[in-house]
């Protein structure tokens, strides 16, 4: 109970607090501190569920499972670090006069509220309230990715506002449905939408219901999530945002809005006793993992080509998920910690790259190895662990999901090993490029961070060669919790 | 390994070492004669050798120790393989330590040291002519590989003593594969030992010659081991062709008498088959050098055709 | 202990704390150089011979607990795999004495970094020959990939590197995709990656041969056979020598390792469509291989051609291999396989040689363009003779290693009498004049590559001060050349060894058929058939030699000094008067016959200069046609692809919702209908 | 279960019907509309009408906090929006959308066939419902379809935003008519989502001004693959 006020409270009150004084010079340490006050809260809460099983809260409206409480963790742990991260970062922008102190205190504010959101949409029991948390998450980042005030990130802010706004009121249309179903059952005083009380009375849903309620979940939240053809904000977010930002929106949003989408899958699937859900998350799975690849060759923007990536991770955890099974489910999961990790890793590593060569061109970055080690090999190994490389945990994911495509659905492998052939093509030869060669490119006036960089990439790599005991038995639990 | 074979392994390379120029000489003659031109003494090839073993060497300012150990190692290496071919006896000391595929080992093992020795000093001439009998080396050798090869279909054997066993003990009978390789046997001897169409043995025109530029530096007691060495590789590949193609009257028992006998068949085949080869080279114009691989490479089809032709029509040993 | 736990417990721990030393002190060069290598090297000879007694131990297994949470790191030490570890320990015992000297004269690269990387690439091979599930198999194998590529290109300032080294891990990745596809269609149900597990795999249906070909790709793409070769020729230049010599020795061999494993040990190797698939792989990567090894101009691309030949060798030994397995034939299995496994051997041994020299000659002249080398016998005499013995082994000829397996190989295609399939046994003969004709190219190749560096005049004025190698640099080149002479002498003892390993894959061996002729004479079916004592050879020569030299000094001069006065007079030369050393033969000019004879294989361009030109200058190359053919064309596909999607990404928001829209409407009327 | 609203208020079921009736004409006007005053007018009215119909809901069921859902809707839809709305265009001087991307005929015709899609979607479950409200589900889609499709068509900034707004207030409409209201919890949520976005949306649109000198949104094409 105190740990899950922790873990809800301090953001939200980290938020406040920042709104107030978030201009000021020792804003970022405070950012940090609370930061880390919730993963202090996160870890004893996951200590506990660990210890005693699921936890219900609220009257119900929040509840802490297998499924939810690593993914709890996951974003506190991300949080805490991306606020490492920012901390010299923000101060580098401050410092070229990118952003005014004002815009520091909404920067710090907001970010605690886009964690504080997240939280909520993890732990909620009750469908509406994660709806509600989704929409207030995007809210929040519209205004961190606007931060900046140039047309570039008006017009990226503009278009991820409309597009997720259109995209979420599709899941609210679905949410509505799902309810309308469930009130025949559940009656409206029954917590109608309280996820437990669904799970329980799933199969008695009416299946015409629920299909069209998962269609509009699935187009709503898999426009957050990033699926093609509803992913064309999301490199234009990540690339106008602050750096920070495209980090938790590329780690922890996507992970999010993924999260949902499986939540209302298990519901869909336990009422139709088809695999409709699961054949929409494949397909659409792999036109996502498929298309973005193709987009990777042509970036000229190193943020941007990371955005791109990351709709390409989400297609490939929804492909696994849509294939099912204890294997794929559990690389699903797996990839999902993984992918943030790394990605985020590979965020913080690109923006002080960034912020050296004053550019986000990549053709403008070289040689970085001989500038900041640090960052060159930060970038490097992050950028060979998100293709796949082992022994970095990515690869453990894939291995697992491209073993089962083939054992099972054969016909999707062509696709997947053009696609990832070309990814790694694409994304390799540029960063290469950056990383090597001779330096064009100055130091940076404040060090930059390499300990959140190397937290991940070293969590990534321990997850490649040793899944620790109890984290592969929640895995498992959740896997079969998601069937 | 029994006395008497190491007795006419020694003697057989003796008789070789011995008898080698001789047949260049004999050769010489016939082409002479063949030409209307007056010929010279059969062995005048021995006065030449013993011109120049007691000559002062001349050595390039430039030439490593690789150019003055070479001629050594070729001298060896041809000795050697003059005495793995079973050409008085079948029954010879080194027969099992060098089969077919070694033979052609060691014959081009002593290519690519005259070749290198060639490149050593390095004169256009020296690298021109290490590369044309590169050339000549890298299509005629498998061609002579699958000579052998087909015969060894026929005996089931690649070692030359089972071969020549084999084919010795038949009765006459008309095997198409040897007719091939026989006379795919004779284009890459032709082209081996630097005679006249491809090469051509009495020329010093720089830009025809291929053997004669690669020992343009050579001087002394070193251009007369290397001579030696060419008339050995004739003598070597008459031999072969001997065995392999008209091998009546090799001694298969090893007995003092057989061998003697067999000495005289061979002495009577070699002559007639120096003969034929002055015949040859009077009748055959020097080919240009890029007609070359069209001739080894004809060369080399027809050994796999006899490969071929034994496998589909010669069933059975 | 057993032999596993040595290496489990020494060798791996070893080498990476080497490792991780150099890392620590990175800076310290006579502490990574003088200390740290050569203990690596000492680990090396631990590893041969631990790997040495474990081809004739019972197969040992251990379970670590790593991994997955379902599948910890299985390892197994078999026959198999401890005689490629012999491979690996012997190689890089002479490699890592080397690369003490080499990388202590070079510049650039961070040497703790180099000390870390090589030595984590060390392990990561021994990991691929220990493991036995899918998984710990791919991680070890991706390390092994990745530490490559980061030595391959530690000197990263050069763009030619940077793309040698990109080209090199965006094929060695696809390649292990292609692999793990593999894997994952062999692996047993629920998840079970133990190698175990795929032995149980059906044998029957389409899917043990899409199981065989996706492992051909990807291993395949290791080894470099046609037409995924085409990162080798860049890579092997591109890395520091010592590198390329280990890339080339061992790496290679491990994709060997890996294709030996899948295609007898999980799949057991039925169908005979397989082994004709790689023979006819195997002839045509080492016909491509061996003709433009003959027409480079880089000396360690022409080395790089030259393994690709090699390769193909080994490839075409596997094919044949399989053929005779799967007709019932075991005896000539275990010829063909010995022969394969032989040449393994025999490649690691002279190729490292041969690329280690490079890598002094590169130290001393800094040069490896062809085309401004040359002379040097003269200044490094030690090092050209022992080039000259690699190069003698590389041409496959009598006494050393190569001939032998070459041999072996030659007589394994013979006596293929039997075979119940009509086309086979009319091809395998032509094959066997293929190989022959490789075999005799080669020879061409190599006489071009010691030939232009060693002899003939300087090209450049700065060859002539040339310096001849360290002493670190001279004891690992010693080690190789020694290898190559023992390897080539004693087959016997070498077909010993390697009996079990074919016993493990096939049930047959050559043990009996061997051991009954003494050590000294290779009979491997029977004495009348074929035989070859290379002993013997060799001892005829080496006492022929002397006695010609002796006969000839004593009659003819009378004295028998070995550097006796000889008069030393200008290069005769046909009497020609002024010569330079521009006369010789270039690389491109030695090349020529080949370049004439292939003219239809080779992408070959020139630029004239026109006769006015005072300063003329010629330029001629030679592409690799699959540029042209097969990756051009893929490129362009991706292009093609990535001008599609962008279209979709246009910039209008109403475009953008428009997708949203019509994705909602098609789902709710596939829902609805 | 679902209650019989039929007993407290007989003619609840017509008046929700009429209601849905013309929200959805009131979704065909906005379609055709060019004048952005007009735009907000009749978007006010929608506000009027979803008012009206969360209100008759709320007294034949007696669900007090449907009544809740009502004020809101009321102080929100009806009041607060529409006013900031009328600001925001004195503000910008914005009075004009002359432009849409395709022309108003094409438009309508195209919303045409997407009624007949919701209504065809919607079948199934107005089946299900048992009451007399079984078109309401259908008519909240169609007026959903028909905002998006609004959305897509219009390219200046203030008119896209009403669309998006109205949208909402179909999802408003589905939520209390078909389902008889959410949790109290949700619908406040959402109330508050809804009003901050707009706050975010007045902030942008000064904003976009001041960056683009206009708030035509074909401006904002600069971040695309070319």
């Amino acid at each position: 109970m105190i740990e899950f006020g922790l873990v809800l409270g301090i953001p939200f009150l980290a938020a406040l607090l920042l709104a107030v004084c978030g201009h000021s010079r020792r804003a970022p340490e405070i950012n940090a501190l609370c930061s880390l006050l919730t993963l202090a809260g996160a870890a004893l809460l996951t200590v506990r569920v660990i210890g005693q099983g699921p936890l219900v809260l609220f009257e119900d409206h929040f509840f802490v499972d297998p499924l939810n409480v690593f993914l709890i963790a996951l974003t506190a742990l991300v949080g805490f670090t991306t606020a490492l991260f920012s901390r010299p970062y923000m101060r580098v922008e401050q410092e070229y006069g990118r952003v005014s102190p004002n815009r520091m205190r909404l920067y710090h504010s907001m970010f605690q509220m886009f964690m504080c959101t997240m939280l909520v949409a993890l732990s909620t029991n009750n469908l509406g309230i994660l709806w509600v948390a989704m929409e207030a998450a995007t809210l929040t980042t519209v205004l961190l990715v606007a931060l900046y005030r140039t047309p570039a990130s008006l017009e990226a802010a503009w278009k991820y506002f409309i597009l997720c706004g259109v995209g979420i009121a599709q899941a609210l249309f679905g949410t509505i449905l799902i309810y309308f179903a469930a009130e025949r059952v559940l009656g409206s005083e029954g917590g109608a939408l309280l996820w437990t009380q669904l799970d329980a009375v799933k199969s008695d849903l009416e299946p015409t219901v629920l299909s069209l309620a998962f269609v509009f979940l699935f187009v709503g939240y898999g426009t957050k999530t990033g699926l093609v053809p509803l992913h064309n904000w999301l490199p234009d977010a990540h690339a106008e945002g602050p750096t920070p930002i495209s980090a938790v929106l590329s780690g922890l949003l996507l992970n999010v809005a993924l999260y949902a989408i499986i939540r209302c899958k298990v519901l869909v699937d336990g009422a139709l006793e088809n695999s409709f859900a699961s054949n929409l998350m494949m397909a659409f799975g792999l036109l996502t993992v498929v298309v973005p690849a193709f987009y990777l060759s042509r970036q000229k923007d190193i943020k941007r080509l990371f955005g791109y990536s990351s709709i390409e991770h989400m297609g490939l955890i929804t492909f696994a998920f849509g294939m099912g099974g204890p294997v794929a489910n559990m690389a699903g999961l797996l990839h999902m910690t993984v992918h943030s990790l790394t990605k985020s890793a590979i965020f913080f590593a690109v923006g002080h790259a960034a912020q050296m060569a004053h550019t986000q061109v990549i053709d403008d970055i070289k040689g970085l190895l001989k500038v900041s080690p640090t960052v060159g090999w930060g970038l490097m190994l992050g950028a060979l662990a998100i293709l796949g490389m082992p022994p970095f945990g990515v690869f453990t994911s894939e291995f697992l999901i491209l073993t089962t495509a083939i054992k099972h659905y054969p016909w999707a492998t062509p696709v997947l090993l053009a696609a990832l052939g070309v990814a790694f093509a694409a994304i390799f030869g540029k960063v290469q490029a950056m990383v090597f060669g001779r330096p064009v490119i100055k130091p940076l006036p404040y060090d930059p961070a390499p300990f959140p960089v190397f937290l991940h990439l070293g969590l990534v790599l321990m997850l490649g060669l040793w899944v620790p005991p109890y984290l592969a038995e929640w895995y498992r639990q959740a896997a079969k919790f998601i069937g | 390994m029994t006395f008497t074979a190491l007795f006419t392994q020694l003697f057989a390379l003796f008789l070789a070492a011995l008898l080698a120029p001789a047949l260049t000489g004999w050769v010489n003659q016939c082409r002479a004669w063949l030409q209307n031109r007056s010929a010279p003494p059969l062995l005048m090839p021995y006065y030449t050798l013993h011109k120049l073993f007691h000559k002062e060497v001349l050595l390039a300012h430039n030439a490593s120790s690789l150019f003055r150990a070479a001629p050594y190692i070729v001298f060896s290496c041809m000795a050697l393989a003059a005495a793995i071919v079973p050409t008085l006896s079948t029954d010879l000391a080194f027969s099992p330590a060098a089969d077919a595929i070694a033979l052609v080992g060691l014959f081009s093992l002593a290519r690519v040291f005259i070749a290198l020795a060639g490149m050593d000093v390095g004169t256009a001439f020296g690298s021109l002519g290490a590369r044309r009998e590169m050339l000549i080396g890298f299509l005629a050798e498998p061609a002579l590989l699958m000579v052998f090869f087909a015969a060894s279909l026929i005996s089931q054997s690649t070692s030359l003593s089972t071969i020549v066993e084999t084919l010795g003990q038949r009765e006459f009978t008309i095997y198409p594969s040897l007719a091939f390789s026989a006379v795919a046997f004779a284009m890459v001897a032709l082209a081996e030992t630097a005679r006249i169409p491809v090469d051509n043995p009495a020329t010093h025109l720089e830009l025809t010659m291929i053997h004669e530029a690669m020992i343009l530096e050579y001087s002394g007691r070193h251009l007369a081991l290397i001579e030696w060495a060419g008339s050995l590789k004739l003598f070597t590949y008459f031999c072969l062709g001997i065995a392999l193609f008209f091998p009546v009257g090799i001694s298969l028992a090893g007995t003092p008498l057989s061998i003697a006998q067999a000495g005289f068949f061979m002495t009577l085949k070699l002559a007639a088959g120096g003969f034929l080869l002055a015949l040859v080279e009077t009748l055959s114009a020097k080919m240009r050098i890029f007609r070359a691989p069209e001739f080894l490479g004809t060369a080399f089809m027809l050994a796999v055709l006899a490969m071929l032709v034994r496998l589909l029509l010669e069933t059975g040993p | 202990m057993s032999i596993l736990d040595w290496i489990l417990i020494v060798i791996i721990p070893g080498w990476l704390l080497i490792g991780i030393i150099g890392i620590v002190f990175p800076y310290r060069p006579h502490l990574i150089y003088g200390l740290l290598f050569p203990s690596g090297a000492v680990l090396g000879v631990l590893l041969a011979v631990c790997a040495l007694s474990g081809i004739v131990a019972a197969p040992q297994t251990r379970v670590l607990s790593l991994g997955l949470p379902d599948l910890p790191f299985h390892l197994r030490l078999d026959t198999l795999s401890s005689f490629f570890l012999f491979l690996l320990g012997a190689a890089s015992t002479g490699i890592s004495i080397y690369a003490g000297g080499y990388f202590r004269r070079g510049k650039g690269a961070i040497p703790g970094l180099l000390c870390l990387l090589y030595h984590v690439f060390l392990v990561s091979m021994v990991c691929v020959m220990l493991t036995d599930d899918g998984y710990a198999f791919m991680i070890a194998w991706e390390t092994m990939a990745l530490s490559s590529f980061f030595l391959v290109t530690s000197d990263h300032r050069i763009a030619e590197i940077r793309r040698a080294g990109y080209l090199y891990l965006l094929i060695a990745h696809i390649g292990a995709v292609g692999i793990l596809l593999s894997f994952g269609l062999m692996a047993g149900n629920a998840g079970d990656y133990t190698f175990d597990a795929m032995r149980r795999f059906p044998e029957d249906g389409i899917w043990p041969a899409v199981a065989f070909l996706l492992a051909l790709f990807g291993f395949g793409a290791k080894a470099g056979i046609l037409p995924l070769h085409v990162w080798l020729p860049e890579a092997h230049p591109a890395a520091p020598s010592p590198v390329s010599a280990i890339m080339s020795g061992v790496m290679l061999k491990t994709a060997i390792y890996g294709l030996l494993r899948v295609s007898f040990d999980l799949l057991h190797a039925k169908y005979w469509w397989w082994g004709l698939l790689l023979l006819l792989i195997g002839l045509a990567t080492a016909v491509f291989g061996v003709i433009f090894s003959a027409v480079q101009t880089d000396m360690k691309r022409l080395l790089a051609y030259s393994s690709i030949e090699n390769i193909g060798i080994i490839l075409t030994g596997i094919g044949l291999t399989l053929i005779f397995k799967s007709f019932a034939l075991p005896h000539l299995a275990a010829l063909a396989l010995t022969a394969t496994l032989y040449h393994c051997l025999n490649h690691a041994y002279f190729k490292s040689l041969l690329f280690l020299c490079t890598g002094t000659v590169l130290h001393a002249t800094g040069e490896r363009n062809l085309g401004r080398l040359g002379g040097l016998m003269r200044s490094m005499p030690r090092v050209a003779w022992l080039a000259l013995v690699g190069m003698l082994a590389a041409a496959g000829l009598p006494p050393l290693n190569g001939f032998v397996s070459e041999w072996l190989m030659l007589q394994s295609f013979l006596f293929t009498s039997g075979l119940p399939q009509g086309y086979l046994h009319m091809l395998l003969p032509v094959s066997a004049a293929a190989f022959a004709l490789v075999a005799a190219l080669s020879g061409f190749a190599m006489v071009k590559f010691f030939g232009i560096i060693f002899l003939g005049q300087p090209r450049e004025e700065n060859l002539l001060h040339a310096h001849d190698a360290g002493r670190h640099e001279l004891l690992g080149l010693l080690w190789f050349a020694v290898g190559c002479v023992l390897l080539g002498l004693f087959p016997n003892l070498v077909i010993a060894m390697l009996d079990p390993v074919t016993r493990l894959l096939l049930g047959s061996g050559l043990r009996e058929a061997v051991a009954a002729n003494g050590w000294w004479l290779l009979a491997p079916i029977s004495q009348d058939r074929a035989s070859y004592s290379a002993a013997t050879f060799f001892v005829s020569l080496a006492l022929f030699i002397p006695f010609v030299f002796v006969v000839v000094r004593r009659f003819f001069h009378g004295n028998l000094d070995l550097y006796g006065n000889v008069k030393r007079v200008p290069a005769w030369d046909c009497g020609f008067p002024s010569q330079t050393a521009r006369m010789q033969d270039t690389a491109e000019g030695f090349s020529q016959p080949i370049r004439r004879v292939f003219s239809s294989f080779l992408r070959h361009t020139r630029q004239h200069p026109s006769p006015f030109d005072t300063n003329p200058v010629y330029r001629g190359s030679v592409e690799d046609p699959f540029w042209k053919w097969l990756y051009q064309p893929i490129v362009r596909l991706v292009e093609y692809g990535t001008n599609i999607v962008a279209f979709l990404q246009h910039g209008r928001i109403a475009i953008y919702l428009l997708y949203s829209f019509i994705t909602l409407l098609a789902l709710l009327m596939l829902t609805n209908g | 279960m679902i209650r019989s609203i039929l007993g407290v208020l007989p003619e609840a079921g017509q008046i929700i019907n009429l209601c849905a009736a013309i929200m959805l004409l009131l979704g065909f006007s906005m379609l055709a509309q060019r004048r952005i005053l007009t735009l907000i007018n009749l978007f006010l009215l929608q506000g009027i009408v979803l008012f009206v119909s969360i209100l008759t809901v709320a007294l034949s069921t007696g669900q007090n906090h449907l009544l809740w859902s009502a004020i809101i809707t009321l102080a929100l839809k009806v009041v607060a929006l529409p006013w900031i709305l009328h600001r925001l265009i004195r503000r910008l001087s914005v009075k004009w959308d002359v432009e849409t991307l395709l022309n108003i005929p094409a438009t309508m015709l195209v919303g045409i066939m997407l009624v007949i899609v919701a209504f065809n979607v919607a079948t199934p479950i107005s089946e299900l419902s048992g009451t007399v409200l079984r078109s309401t589900i259908g008519i909240a889609l169609a007026c959903v379809l028909l905002s998006f499709l609004m959305m897509i068509t219009r390219s200046k900034a203030v008119p896209q935003v009403i669309a998006f707004l109205a949208m909402e207030n179909g999802l408003f409409f589905a939520a209390t008519s078909a389902t008889y209201g959410m949790p109290m919890v949700v619908e406040l949520g959402i109330a508050l989502d809804v009003m901050i976005g707009m706050v975010i949306f007045g902030v942008f649109f000064f904003q976009i001004r001041q960056q683009f000198d206009s708030l035509d949104i074909r401006q904002m094409e600069r971040a695309r693959e070319e």
